[in-house]
């Protein structure tokens, strides 16, 4: 069935707005987006909403109920549930932005590299991944940690680190089978350099899977980062994370529930819209094949 | 009282963009024994017709708004989905286009073969056993008693749909749908199951209805002829009448576009040799399972071409004949041989090394959809070539460009549009604009236009035709069908496993072939069009 | 058949030799060291201790020694508990780890598959959101969060579950299974989904339709059986990161597992200890891997009789 | 992907699975079987080649010492010995064994025994951490660091068979409580000597199914990661006066999880309690509650080698800086006590000086004084700590009254335990959280810490007169009140000086069920189970 309805538009859309203009129908792709610019928002904007710090204790008030003063009530040191969360989630986005940004960028290259060379370059750097696939990668990140302390530097680089395989694995994927398509070899045909074919023809086409597998990475990336902290092995306090705002709501949590599910609500919630919002994008730029 | 009764039937498809309506008042009978060939190009509506009777198109998105149809007798519109159930395989059967993906890959060809029986007929496994490898070797498979344990990829394209047929007779159905059945087969193959639906129609007093898209093959085998076209029923008759005097505009335009005869344009190929292929090989290294294989695709083929000449390519799948056009442009670098391009020798040469010559041989490709980035519009796909290779200054660029839509036959207006808002012809035509922007001086067409309905494909061989001559190119146009070739080309090559079995000039090689394989092959494609 | 295992478990080798060297090596440059405690130890007595364990020795000495106890399936004396060797300590965890792993992995294909089936057989109803926006709150929710959530619930609120232990009490087990088979219920559930959808749209289903087969036959014998290779493909690094991953959950409900000791043995520098659960953990992937794409290829008639070809 | 309908019938499914469960205090009860959580895993239980608590809670039911400890008032009470004569000087204990002490295995018990052990405690090669608690023995020290090789020297003397002599350096009051310590239990030679040398630490003697020991409890079962399970001994002496039939440890390295098996009657005995719990069962059930201070104090180190924090007006403004009492209500849960000395008051009838207030104001002239007025100019202050949720809860009590008082920013730094142990040993941070349990109730166990040089000063403080005072001074003094006198003097230059300042005074806190009864608390958190029994509620 080749059904088309034929109406004349002067000025092309693109596959992007396309794209678009599917995301935009997607309710819940657009529920999650709206919800992770709020709550983007509030966080970033946090130290000037919340009357606040995210350190000010109150020891005589200790852990409370939500109340009309504190909105998600206080920990046990009296501080303000609501402010640490927002002040946690910086730390969670910021995280998952940054690391997902470090396998992205280790992750594209890699595999754009293994997918154009092909041959016995493109083995030789698979099976490297390979390998590193087959690393107990739980065991070393909790290694790692352990062993050279709460730093998050090194937390963005381990996640990284187990990310950019995946990401490598997708990219190359995608650059091998645009090689195949005959707009590649038309490319060739007309004379056009390697690396002319990869900027103007491979990349644009390949990143459709790349965004898609990007706004999947973030929330396990996040996963990972609250993963570590419930550890005791990701932040330093009295910062915090939704890691490690759980973990230390599981210690009190019959006392204390609203410590425990605030924080998990925050941590869930979020990641149900980026999930949402790469389901989408996912179904906007119908790629096939970065399906797990 | 005839078998089937498909009186004004309309169906619509309702998603999100609005409705569509994709059958729209179609009425036609059938009689027990006899074929009616339903005939259209894409998106006529041939298939959603019939499988509408049998409840196989989703609905929603579809609806059937109105009509009537009755198979023997009963109404198979207000049927539910259960009765359906219990005709489908058991009264009327259907067969598909792609032999290939229509068998379920993880099952045994016996076990699928012998599910209408034990689901309509309660059989149990052993009689039904006995009937399916009766019936396997009927359909003329070899060794059915071990085929019956087969899984479907040990076989060919041509083997799966004999098997696709046996499993379709299996219950003795009294109606066969035939979807398109041959078009994914080479043609030696596609004469063979034609002939082989035919007979079991005969020795059963079948009715069959005969979707296709091939008006020869239609010809062939139908005793009644209905010509579709976006979902309207443009004209029905006998075969004999509706070939001989059609009386629709549509009917007219179909049958003028089937490629016949010779070449309308002289033969325009000079002395002076363009290309000179000695000796070409080209092997593939292949992995299976860790274990290196090759695989010769092109086998020592030595021709000349000369300046002006269409070259016509035949072969069927597997041949090597798109590997050779490849290997010529040095798109796939050659084992060994020579490639001589207007004295130079282009073996060997690197990419770097290539890029003056690439603007003096172009490629066009076949599948339309997969060859314009679908990132770029028309006007940078077009743009691309004219500047890499300074054919054109930024100032006069659009000029240009808008000059080559003219020659392709474009409207200017689409020029700022993109690949995916174009059907497939107007995308052959960016295709061929593209490959004739950098004025070459040779140009490998591969298939260009077996992707295309037949009116389109009528209209872009007309257009190469045309280019051919205005742009003095020479070509080598690579085909599986004939009758399109001997339309086009001056002299032609046949192709097989790799290797050059003949070449001839095109009305030598038509009426007087000299090899086994060549003689074959212009007899399968031979129709009663032909 | 296997040669194709073979040849894998022969990768498999540069794999865990990466694995030993690298921990080796990061535990042996980590700071503090196994007989580090709150009281000093004197110098003498941390000598005489090193010497024991013969960790006086160059580190390339060490580590050639602890490669051919290696090859001879001696993980070596632990270092935190004396008198225990790393292989018995092991031994010890497995039985409760493997068991928790394969409940949680009954959990996640029951749940998970019947959810997917469900789904795709009527997408984009109730039915399909229902059990599909289930797979995304077990995907979202991580275990450290729904252990707690659900020992709140069903063991502290309603009592109807024990709130921890591994084979105590009856029923302890149904927690802990649940909390660590969730979230890979969850991507079952998904990969179920859409590997159904994609086997349904397939035109051997329809052919499957023209014979008019019911619908039973056709989702369970043709199309489930295509749309199982993902999962499969899914399950068996899922399965070796279940055990590994397991060590939230073990802690949360104190089962007497693998993963626990190894969190406690990084903790403690007991380096046997951990270079052999990191080992043993390697290997554990390395073969469900193999396990799962051998199992991949036998579901698929084309791959296994291209390794059974070569068998 | 659960939906809820099934998770409700999952959840049905357990219901009629869990009912009915069997819960191990009253079934415990009834068979005279205590059962207690313990903590970690126990390392094992060769009392030298072990040193955590959980080990020493085993060894105890397991093994006993020449002499005991009450349990109440923890004076000596006999052991293996029957009686002991201490000669006028102080320096030689004379040990009679009683004749019907026995192994588990029925054979005797004699003085040989105590004198193999301890050889073997005092092994350099064997690596026993705890070797130091035979140092006040004659030429012990010299032996185990190797510069003595011959044991004949060491003050140990096989009388006869059923006497011991024992030789020390010099009088040492506290002597007799070292004896019921667990590097001085005897061991069992032959059994030992049968599994591999005695030097190894790999040895398969421990094993339930080889070990040997002379307590009122022998080992039978030690499933790894699971329980120990310890029975009574027919052979041990005092058999008859043995309560309990046996004793089942449990690892509940979650104090969360211990709390809940405790209260689902699955524990008669807990070995913590989560700080945030306790409110709630002083409410509810305050009967099941025991906090009782500890022989330990929680402190903090100064890296006296950092600039700003070399200046001793410094480190007492940070020290009076702090409002111990309002950290120990609001943070602590007001199980602590708030130290204003690093030994505990009443340490072995010992009564530290008071020289150390919460006093704001006193501390900013003080930091004033030094040159930091309002904190200004000070650099940085780090408080390094081990991750540990109540760890971390006190610095940052500690970092808010150091803002709010001082004026002066410190950042926070934890760190997993290892780490830690090697940055503070390495003077690698500025002001780092720590704790010291007492060996034995004399201020000594606590003072002597801070010598020069000491393993276990971590300051980089050193200070001539105190190390005169711990090292010459003291040990040569006669009587108790010139001993306590002395310490006083030392404590007074401890606080004057301050290169530690102490938070509070630990308490032990656990829950208990009431019908375990013959387990009072103590100072040392030291159990008698050979008293201990369980009786159901009258």
């Amino acid at each position: 069935m080749n059904i088309t309805t034929s109406e004349v538009y002067e000025r092309g859309t693109s596959l992007w707005q396309d794209a678009w203009i599917r995301l935009r129908k997607n309710k819940m792709a657009v529920a999650g987006g709206i919800t992770l610019i709020v709550i983007t928002l509030l966080c970033v904007l946090v130290p000037f909403l919340s009357p606040y710090d995210y350190e000010q204790q109150d020891l005589l008030l200790g852990a409370s109920a939500p109340s009309t003063q504190h909105w998600l009530g206080t920990d046990v040191f009296g501080r303000d549930l609501l402010t640490r969360i927002l002040f946690g989630g910086r730390i969670s986005l910021l995280v998952g932005v940054i690391a997902t940004s470090v396998a992205l960028i280790i992750g594209v290259t890699w595999g754009a590299i293994a997918g154009y060379a092909g041959g016995r370059v493109d083995a030789f750097m698979m099976r490297f991944v390979d390998i590193v696939y087959a690393l107990p990668f739980m065991i070393f990140v909790v290694l790692l940690m352990v062993i050279f302390g709460r730093n998050l530097f090194l937390l963005f680089l381990v996640i990284g680190a187990v990310e950019w395989l995946t990401m490598a694995r997708i990219v190359r994927s995608q650059v091998q089978s645009l090689k195949q398509l005959e707009f590649i070899e038309a490319a060739i045909s007309l004379g056009l350099s390697s690396w002319t074919i990869i900027r103007r023809h491979l990349i644009p086409n390949a990143i459709g899977p790349v965004i898609v597998y990007t706004t999947l990475t973030i929330p396990s990336v996040m996963l990972l980062e609250a993963f570590i902290s419930f550890l005791g092995l990701g932040i330093q306090p009295p910062q915090s994370s939704w890691g490690s705002l759980i973990a230390d709501g599981v210690e009190t949590m019959e006392e204390f529930p609203w410590l425990l599910i605030f924080p998990g609500l925050a941590l869930s919630v979020t990641l149900f819209a980026l999930n949402f919002l790469g389901d989408g994008l996912r179904d906007a730029l119908d790629v096939r094949g970065a399906k797990d | 009282m005839a078998l089937l009764e498909v009186s004004n039937l309309s169906i619509s498809f309702h998603t999100r963009h609005g409705v569509t309506k994709a059958i729209d008042n179609v009425s036609f009978s059938l009689e027990q024994g006899q074929t009616l060939g339903i005939v259209g190009e894409s998106g006529s509506g041939k298939s959603v017709c019939c499988y509408s009777l049998l409840g196989l198109i989703p609905t929603p998105p579809g609806r059937i708004d109105s009509g009537t149809a009755f198979f023997a007798g009963q109404d198979l519109l207000n049927s539910s989905e259960e009765q359906l159930r219990q005709l489908r395989g058991n009264k009327i059967a259907m067969i598909f286009q792609d032999p290939m993906t229509s068998l379920n890959p993880f099952l045994r060809i016996g076990e699928q073969m012998i599910e209408p029986l034990i689901y309509h007929r309660n059989s149990n496994r052993r009689d039904a056993r006995k009937q399916a490898i009766a019936l396997l070797e009927e359909v003329g498979i070899r060794n059915p008693q071990r085929t019956y344990n087969c899984y479907p990829h040990e076989f060919s394209g041509g083997m799966r749909q004999r098997v696709m047929i046996a499993m379709a007779l299996i219950a003795e159905p009294q109606l066969l749908i035939a979807d398109e059945p041959t078009t994914a087969l080479d043609v030696t193959v596609q004469k063979q199951i034609l002939e082989l639906i035919n007979q079991l129609r005969l020795k059963r007093n079948l009715s069959v209805i005969f979707i296709s898209h091939d008006l020869g093959v239609v010809a062939d085998v139908a005793d009644q002829v209905l010509v579709m076209n976006a979902g309207r029923m443009v004209e029905q008759g006998t075969t004999r009448s509706l070939f001989n005097h059609p009386e629709a505009e549509y009917t007219r335009k179909l049958l003028a576009a089937i490629p016949r005869g010779n070449k309308p344009t002289a033969n325009r190929a000079t002395v002076q040799t363009l290309l000179s292929v000695t000796e070409l090989t080209t092997r593939f290294k292949t992995y299976h399972q860790g274990k290196q294989d090759e695989l010769i695709a092109v086998n020592k083929v030595s021709f000349n071409l000369q300046r002006g000449e269409i070259l016509g390519l035949v072969g069927e799948s597997g041949s090597g004949k798109s590997t050779l056009g490849r290997s010529l442009l040095n798109l796939i670098p050659p084992s060994s041989g020579s490639v001589i391009f207007a004295g130079e020798e282009l073996v060997g040469k690197n990419q770097h090394a290539m890029k003056p010559w690439r603007r003096r041989m172009q490629m066009i490709f076949q599948d339309p959809y997969a060859s314009l980035n679908p990132r770029m519009t028309i006007y940078d796909a077009l743009a691309e070539p004219l500047l890499l290779h300074g054919i054109t200054t930024k100032k006069n660029l659009e000029q240009h460009v808008l000059h080559l839509m003219d020659d392709v036959g474009l409207a200017r207006a689409y020029v700022r549009k993109y690949p995916h808002e174009f059907s497939g012809g107007q995308r052959q035509r960016i295709a061929i604009g593209r490959a004739i922007a950098t004025k070459p001086e040779f140009v490998v067409a591969d298939e260009p236009v077996s992707a295309l309905d037949v009116t389109i494909q009528k209209q872009i061989l007309e257009l190469l035709l045309n280019l051919v001559e205005q742009h003095n190119l020479t070509m080598l146009f690579i085909s599986h069908d004939l009758a399109v070739v001997r339309y086009l080309c001056d002299r032609i090559m046949v192709m097989r496993q790799g290797q050059l079995i003949e070449i001839a000039g095109t009305e030598i090689l038509w009426n007087s072939p000299t090899h086994e394989y060549t003689k074959t092959l212009l007899s399968s494609s031979s129709t009663a069009l032909g | 058949m296997w040669r194709f295992i073979g040849s894998r478990l022969l990768q498999a080798i540069p794999v865990l030799f990466i694995v030993i060297a690298l921990t080796f090596f990061l535990v042996r440059f980590a700071p503090g060291g196994p007989f580090s405690t709150e009281k000093a130890v004197v110098p003498e007595v941390k000598r005489a201790l090193e010497a024991q364990y013969h960790l006086d020795q160059p580190l390339l000495v060490q580590f050639g020694s602890y490669l051919s106890d290696l090859a001879r399936g001696d993980f070596g004396p632990s270092f935190k508990y004396p008198g225990r060797s790393v292989n018995e300590l092991i031994a010890a965890g497995i039985p409760a780890t493997a068991e928790l792993g394969f409940y949680a992995l009954i959990v996640a294909v029951v749940l998970g598959m019947t959810a997917g089936i469900v789904a795709a057989l009527s997408p984009n109803t109730w039915r399909d959101y229902l059990p599909m926006s289930s797979a995304m709150i077990g995907i979202c929710m991580p275990t450290f969060l729904l252990g707690p959530l659900l020992v709140l619930i069903f063991g502290l609120w309603l009592e109807w579950t024990p709130v921890s232990g591994w084979g105590e009490v009856p029923g302890d087990k149904i927690l802990p299974s649940l909390t660590l088979g969730a979230a890979y219920a969850a991507y079952v559930a998904r990969l179920t989904r859409s590997g159904l959808l994609e086997v349904l749209s397939q035109d051997y289903i329809r052919t499957a339709r023209a014979k008019g087969l019911p619908n039973f036959i056709i989702v369970f014998k043709h199309a489930l059986r295509g749309s199982l290779i993902p999962v499969v493909a899914f399950l068996g690094p899922a399965f070796a990161g279940l055990l590994s991953g397991s060590f939230v959950v073990e802690t949360i409900f104190q089962v007497p597992g693998l993963g626990r000791f190894f969190v406690q043995a990084a903790f403690n520098r007991d380096y046997t200890l951990i270079l052999g659960s990191t080992v043993f953990f390697a290997v554990l992937i390395v073969v469900f891997n193999l396990l799962s794409d051998v199992l991949a290829a036998w579901l698929n008639p084309r791959l296994r009789s291209g390794l059974g070809d070569r068998s | 992907m659960i939906s809820i309908r099934t998770l409700l019938l999952i959840s049905l499914v357990i219901l009629t699975a869990c009912s009915g469960g069997e819960r191990r205090v009253p079934q415990g009860i009834k068979d005279g079987i205590l059962h207690i959580g313990n903590g970690t895993e126990p390392q094992g239980v060769d009392p030298h080649t072990t040193t955590g608590i959980p080990e020493h809670r085993i060894q105890q039911a397991l093994f006993e010492g020449l002499v005991g400890q009450d349990p109440k008032t923890l004076e000596p009470i006999p052991g293996v010995a029957e009686r002991w004569d201490v000669s006028p000087d102080g320096r030689t204990y004379r040990f009679y064994l009683r004749h019907n002490a026995k192994w588990s295995n029925g054979d005797s018990l004699t003085a040989e025994d105590f004198r193999w052990t301890w050889w073997r405690g005092l092994q350099p090669a064997l690596g026993n951490e705890y070797a130091y608690m035979m140092y006040p023995v004659k030429n012990a020290e010299a032996y185990a660091t190797g510069k003595l090789t011959d044991f004949s020297q060491v003050g140990v003397r096989v009388v006869d068979p059923y006497t011991l002599e024992i030789e020390l350096n010099a009088p040492t009051p506290y002597f007799m409580q070292l004896l019921d310590h667990q590097s001085m239990y005897p061991l069992p030679r032959k059994i030992i000597e049968k599994f591999g040398s005695p030097t190894d630490r790999f040895s398969l003697w421990t094993r339930p199914e080889n070990i040997v020991s002379n307590g009122p409890f022998k080992l039978t079962e030690w499933k790894l990661y699971k329980r120990v399970t310890v029975e009574k001994n027919p052979y041990y002496w005092d058999a008859a006066n043995v309560k309990l039939n046996g004793i089942v440890f449990y690892p509940t390295e979650n104090t969360v999880t211990e709390e809940r098996l405790f209260r689902s009657q699955q524990l008669h005995v807990t070995s913590s309690i989560p700080l945030d719990k306790i409110s709630r069962y002083r409410q509810e059930r305050p009967d099941e509650l025991r906090i009782n201070p500890y022989l330990g104090s929680y402190y903090l180190l100064i890296n006296t080698t950092r600039p700003g924090l070399n200046d001793a007006r410094v480190r007492r403004a940070l020290a009076m800086a702090i409002d111990r009492e309002s950290l120990i209500k609001n943070v602590l849960s007001n199980v602590n006590f708030p130290a204003y000395t690093l030994t505990p008051p009443g340490t072995g009838g010992y009564q530290p000086p008071t020289l150390l207030k919460f006093d704001p104001e006193g501390a900013r002239k003080l930091l004033a004084e030094a040159g930091y007025p309002n904190g200004k100019g000070l650099p940085n202050v780090e408080i390094l700590y081990n991750t540990n949720e109540a760890h971390r809860k006190i610095a940052v009590a500690i970092q808010q009254m150091w803002k709010a008082n001082l004026n002066i920013d410190t950042t926070m730094l934890n760190q997993e335990w290892k780490v830690y142990l090697d940055n503070r040993d390495t003077l690698n941070y500025s002001v780092a959280r720590a704790a010291w349990i007492g060996d034995y109730l004399d201020p000594d166990t606590f003072l002597n810490m801070f010598i020069t040089g000491g393993g276990n000063n971590d300051t980089g403080w050193s200070n001539a007169e105190y190390d005169d005072l711990i090292l010459r001074k003291i040990p040569a003094m006669k009587t108790h009140e010139e001993r306590m006198a002395g310490f006083y003097q030392a404590e007074t230059i401890l606080l004057q000086e301050m290169p530690i300042i102490p938070i509070y005074i630990y308490s032990t806190k656990y829950l208990i069920h009431p019908s375990v009864k013959g387990m009072p608390a103590n100072l040392l958190d030291h159990y008698l189970f050979k008293q201990v029994s369980l009786e159901p509620d009258t």
